[in-house]
């Protein structure tokens, strides 16, 4: 086709042309400007008192596994283990909002919302005590295996809500994925298919400030991460990270659109990562202590208590029950992880495919017959004594 | 599993069958017999696919059975990753082998790890097909042969055929295998005939099994997808050279029909590796090892290497000077030390 | 930490976070919901007549290209060509905003492109030919090798003009990627990176309504591509991009923003694949003539001919001068693509590191050695004729 | 090139160094004597890396010469070859292997083909720096092997030191090439020391050559990175059976040096390739192969690979037995055939 094919003469008609119509209207897209909060609100007197009563027994039981399990790291117990200290809201909402029959899909700093959805803390923890890559069995509590390559997860979850949708079942998926987490390809083409296909999959975003070292403002230019939103067609929506009960409404507002058939939602929740990215590292390179402290005062279980007192809630059976739990659930965690996990090298070989391939048959064998070894050097060892 | 296609077939095709067909029917054929089986990738849908492989296959089973997605390939592959996990049967198409690198992630970190890393809880019942190689005249980075990358990642299988029948039997039984099975398509033989019609049904191969597509007795050619014919040509003309070629078609890279190759071998005592793939760091050099570590005391020769160059891929008018042909084969062969058997 | 420990009673302060703060005002980043148009405008009487005449001149020069490129695919004499018939505003318009210093990358689309930045044509073709991957030397028209990888190309451009920027020179990079490229990964990584870094980059998304047959519905569902910008801090415009005086208005600001320092910017233009994907693609599979022809009417050329009719610019001469240009560079063209390129094969070797490695050295003997066997061969037989 | 230190080092450091500051030093000697040297990844600037290899860099040079880029893999390195393009040498970190991955088609499609493409008017001076292997007990996709991966990608060049001294040399030599490399660290090997200092000027060692650590008569282990200490104790414990065994540290696997491998096994007569990367599809098969092409009439014995297993890199409380260590390389070497020479 050449111009001078061009039928006729009609004059230029200044209309939009053909193929281009806006597909969404953008303003239901963008995030409010300040991030939502409950707590400290009018709207905190409304929520509900047993869910209040709730969410804090969870926030404590939550902090006192993160306490419990840095303490494992430095007992030898827990290899390595990044703590969610100050993102308990987060955590803990996320574990909430779900019906048994949703999906999580945590990161490698989420072994809080795990454990909080009800995974068993001992088989939660095997990635980071190193017995195995992920102890659980992800169908049973529907939680997949904590994710270590960042955002490589969210796909993940676009793909099996779609599936779930084709199957006809009410199923929605919660991604967790951190700040640092939102630069990587996956997170824009995970947030590209969820809307194009209208996924009920919810994106949790937990922007804690940092990339291990590396703070927002060298992470990203955008007004905030929720406005990544509108890019997709899907609605951006900013909330106080440490305001459970504005995380908890927000995700779950989010998790109900999902389930409504509406597609997927982009949620940030603005928090802070309160200990060192591991605790194999050094924080005070990075970061002053001041602006550490500045965030105790906004802690997401004084936030909670601060409301529980002004309702007169936080009694001291109250407060004492959640710590009980707490405490608890911490000392069956000591006990349990104090055993050195019962590990089989042979096992190895087992689930590297559905059956055994030859040259793995072999591989086993020869590691079999060196274990045998071993052990006869070893018993002969002993009755040598 | 069974094969039989107990429908006619859509449309009903004049014998022979080529390549291109025999794949799009065992993709229509698992997808009629298995509601799991979905088809995902970049231009499946309506325009079934660039090279008509899943042509039809929207119309038959609805967008959602053959799915257009969003030009991303990591996305692609790790949403059939999040399908597999539901208990979905995720069948991607890669549009070509360059094209495939960016899942790289996704295939080595997840795809190839789901299943180990959850003690088994997990399997991931997913097929990758991807076009391979060159010798179509395709511009850069349509032609690359990335078998050296798939071989490298244990958890994966990789598969790939070499005739229209065994295009049809692989690709079933990949779909229908419960570990992750990267399935690479030679693309200069989609247009290649048999006398196989997809009216027929065609037996399922079980993944793991090479096969001698020619016995011989003075030497072995090992190859696989798109150096078989060349192979087969070779032994052709190796006749009137006086020596009688045994030609080995692997079909499975991973896992490796040892047995097969080393029975070959020991019989013939020489033996050949060709594919198109770059010779460094390709297939070839794995090939050659096992060989000599199992048939060592049986060589008459070195094992050797005919494949391409060790160079990023030609362009289309220089490609035939990187491809080895039939005259780069008997060249090799003719390296194989005969005077030293007498 | 636990929140035992945390100091005193402070009562809770209803404040932001103390790490959170919008970065930026999101409202300028945000595209009008229409786009920009100038031809059938009352601001197009403003546009100078010589940049009309010298605009019209390049678009019908383009169109020949395109044409020709297309008629030499059915000669044999391209392998395969991916025309940009009825998208010649964006390449031309493209080419014209930069200056000679500022650096183009174009995706396998842009042949156009970078012949309209002065490229040398059949040097431009021989991707498409077939004879060499990329024919042409970068650095002599910073034109970045017309790349086939989708938007892998966009990373490069924000390198290179972070590059430049650190070196204290003042060039800017022109990046062209597709509507279907948008949903790459590299797109998201390279507009964060740009903003982050404000690099001095310009992306242009000639949105063509297709990725080969997946319409743009199944591609994203964005209120429009350039709502993606705000998700980086980085201002997204939306352009008629027929319109070729306002493609190249909103370029040219977009690289002046760029030139000032102030970073990226990201542009939608809206345009239409007039063709099919390339000439080996069958577009009435997927598309309706009744499409095709709606955009006939939008044709980019007819709308600036129409403007430059209503102010008497488009006389004989004007016209005619233009339509030579074109046919001149075409019968060049055509001439020049008649010969087959002269190629050595033993030049494979040549450049695939700075020296050769021994294992090159040896396959290079290899092959020269076939192609002596072969010559003489070929002698043999014209010698026994 | 010179690797003359003219100034002191901002922190003066006792003997002995690790490999670690090793590889920190030739990073800032690079920057000091060439202002296009730039080192750009995650967590490189303020933190100094999190292995601290760029420990000093950003303080002394300045953010824009040592950057902490967003966290996606693909960007880095990706704007890295357009700052290549514009005249700069970037040296990317990645912070560890599994997570180059996302940088893969950026690799395979640009970096390693820029220059070919172009017909050399577009060289690409980059190095990407990947910590690799396991042996430190890090958690899943910390301790992938995947030098195969960038063997089989014609033009990189693929490099890895096992000494301290080479730390320093190789990476000078890497930064200094007008090629791309894939600088490979063995990250179990960070903290090992040598009584070289970073005071002294190191030689740097140029690309592609191998080095024989351990002369020896009785058989050659042919080793690179983090295999080399275990080779060595093989070696040393194997004075004891009566093994005299040589010892190749290969350094670079492309270029690869035929040279040096060739004339110590047909010295020998005998050889083992030991890798901890998976066997299978790894990087010791093309070894083993090239050693039987060149070397066939001298080997006594075939050519035996002690590798990882052919499975996803294991849990740490169970890489031990993964990792190929002193005993299994004597096994192989027992099992050399050594009655046949008699
Ligand atoms: C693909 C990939 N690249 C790099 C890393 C190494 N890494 C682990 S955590 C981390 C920072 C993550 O930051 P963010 O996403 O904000 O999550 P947070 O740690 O704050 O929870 C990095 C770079 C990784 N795990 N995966
Ligand atoms: C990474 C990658 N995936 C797939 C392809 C194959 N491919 C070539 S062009 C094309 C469609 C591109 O669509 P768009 O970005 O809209 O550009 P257009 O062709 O419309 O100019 C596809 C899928 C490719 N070149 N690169
Ligand atoms: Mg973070
Ligand atoms: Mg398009």
């Amino acid at each position: 086709m050449t111009v001078q094919e061009l039928p006729g003469t009609t004059a230029y008609r200044p209309v939009p042309p053909p193929a281009w119509k806006p597909l969404t209207d953008p303003s239901p897209l963008l995030p409010d400007r300040e991030p939502f909060r409950v707590l400290g609100t009018p709207a905190a007197a409304g929520v509900e008192a047993a869910l209040l009563v709730r969410i804090h027994a969870e926030l404590v039981r939550g902090r006192r596994f993160n306490t419990q399990a840095t303490a494992l790291t430095k007992q030898g117990r827990l290899a390595v283990y990044p703590s969610s200290t100050g993102q308990e809201a987060c955590e803990v909402a996320a574990a909430l909002v779900l019906e048994q029959r949703d999906w999580l899909f945590p990161s490698y700093r989420d072994t809080l919302a795990a454990v909080a959805r009800g995974l068993d803390p001992v088989e939660a923890l095997t990635l980071l005590r190193g017995d195995r890559h992920s102890g659980y069995d992800p169908r049973e509590h529907r939680v997949a295996p904590l994710c270590t390559p960042l955002a490589t997860q969210l796909p993940h979850a676009v793909g099996l809500a779609h599936a779930a949708r084709l199957k006809g079942d009410d199923v929605v998926a919660l991604a967790l994925v951190g700040d640092g987490g939102t630069s990587e390809g996956d997170f824009h083409e995970a947030l590209n298919f969820a809307a194009v296909w209208r996924a009920p999959v919810v994106f949790l975003v937990q922007n804690n400030g940092f990339a291990i070292s590396v703070p927002l403002a060298k992470q990203s230019a955008a007004p905030s991460l929720a406005h990544k939103g509108v890019g997709y067609g899907v609605p951006g929506r900013l909330v106080d990270g440490n305001d459970a009960l504005a995380v908890h409404q927000v995700l779950g507002e989010a998790v109900a659109r999902a389930r409504r058939g509406d597609g997927p939602t982009l949620v940030e929740a603005v928090t802070y990562r309160m200990e060192a990215h591991t605790n194999a590292d050094d924080a005070t390179r990075y970061r002053s202590d001041s602006e550490v402290l500045a965030w105790r005062d906004h802690d997401p279980i004084r936030l909670v208590e601060d409301e529980m007192t002004r309702r007169g809630l936080l009694d001291e059976e109250t407060a004492g029950r959640a710590r009980d739990a707490a405490e608890r659930m911490a000392a069956g965690l000591r006990e349990r992880m104090n055993t050195d996990p019962a590990l089989d090298p042979a096992g190895l070989f087992s689930h590297v495919f559905s059956g055994p391939t030859s040259q793995l048959a072999e591989q086993e064998a020869r590691l079999r017959a060196e274990l045998a070894a071993e052990r006869d050097e070893a018993d002969g060892a002993e009755a040598g004594r | 599993m069974t094969t039989a296609a107990t429908e006619a077939p859509a449309v009903r095709r004049a014998k022979p069958a080529t390549m291109a067909q025999a794949l799009g029917r065992a993709l229509r054929d698992a997808m009629a017999e298995d509601p799991s089986v979905h088809v995902l990738g970049e231009d499946v849908g309506t325009l079934g696919g660039v090279f008509r492989i899943t042509d039809g296959l929207a119309k038959e089973f609805g967008d959602d059975r053959c799915t257009d997605t969003p030009l991303a390939e990591a996305g692609i592959l790790g949403a059939a990753v999040g399908m597999a996990m539901y208990g979905l049967r995720p069948v991607v198409e890669m549009q070509f082998d360059a094209f495939a690198y960016p899942a790289f992630e996704q295939l080595a970190s997840h795809v190839a790890k789901m299943r180990n890393r959850t003690g088994g809880a997990m399997p991931m019942p997913l097929t990758v097909r991807i076009p391979y190689g060159g010798g179509i005249g395709g511009v850069e980075h349509h032609s690359d042969s990335s078998e050296a990358y798939y071989m490298a990642t244990p958890g994966l299988h990789v598969v790939t055929p070499a005739t229209v029948e065994d295009a049809y039997g692989l690709l079933r039984a990949s779909i229908a295998s419960d570990d992750p099975v990267v399935f690479l398509e030679p693309k200069r033989l989609y247009w290649s005939k048999s006398d196989w019609s997809p009216e027929e049904p065609a037996p399922v191969e079980p993944i793991g099994r090479a096969v001698v597509r020619r016995p011989g007795r003075s030497a072995t050619l090992i190859t696989y997808g798109p150096s078989l014919p060349v192979c087969m040509e070779a032994a052709e003309a190796a006749v009137a050279e006086g020596w009688d070629l045994e030609v080995v078609d692997l079909r499975s890279l991973v896992p490796f029909d040892d047995g097969t190759v080393a029975a070959s071998v020991r019989r013939t005592g020489r033996a050949v590796v060709v594919h198109e793939s770059t010779g460094f760091g390709g297939p070839g050099g794995e090939i050659a090892a096992r060989i000599s570590e199992r048939c060592f005391h049986h060589l008459e020769a070195p094992v050797l290497r005919v494949t391409g160059f060790d160079i990023p891929y030609p362009p289309p008018m220089l490609e035939r000077h990187h491809l080895p042909g039939v005259d780069r084969v008997l060249d090799a062969v003719a390296r194989l030390q005969w005077e030293a058997r007498s």
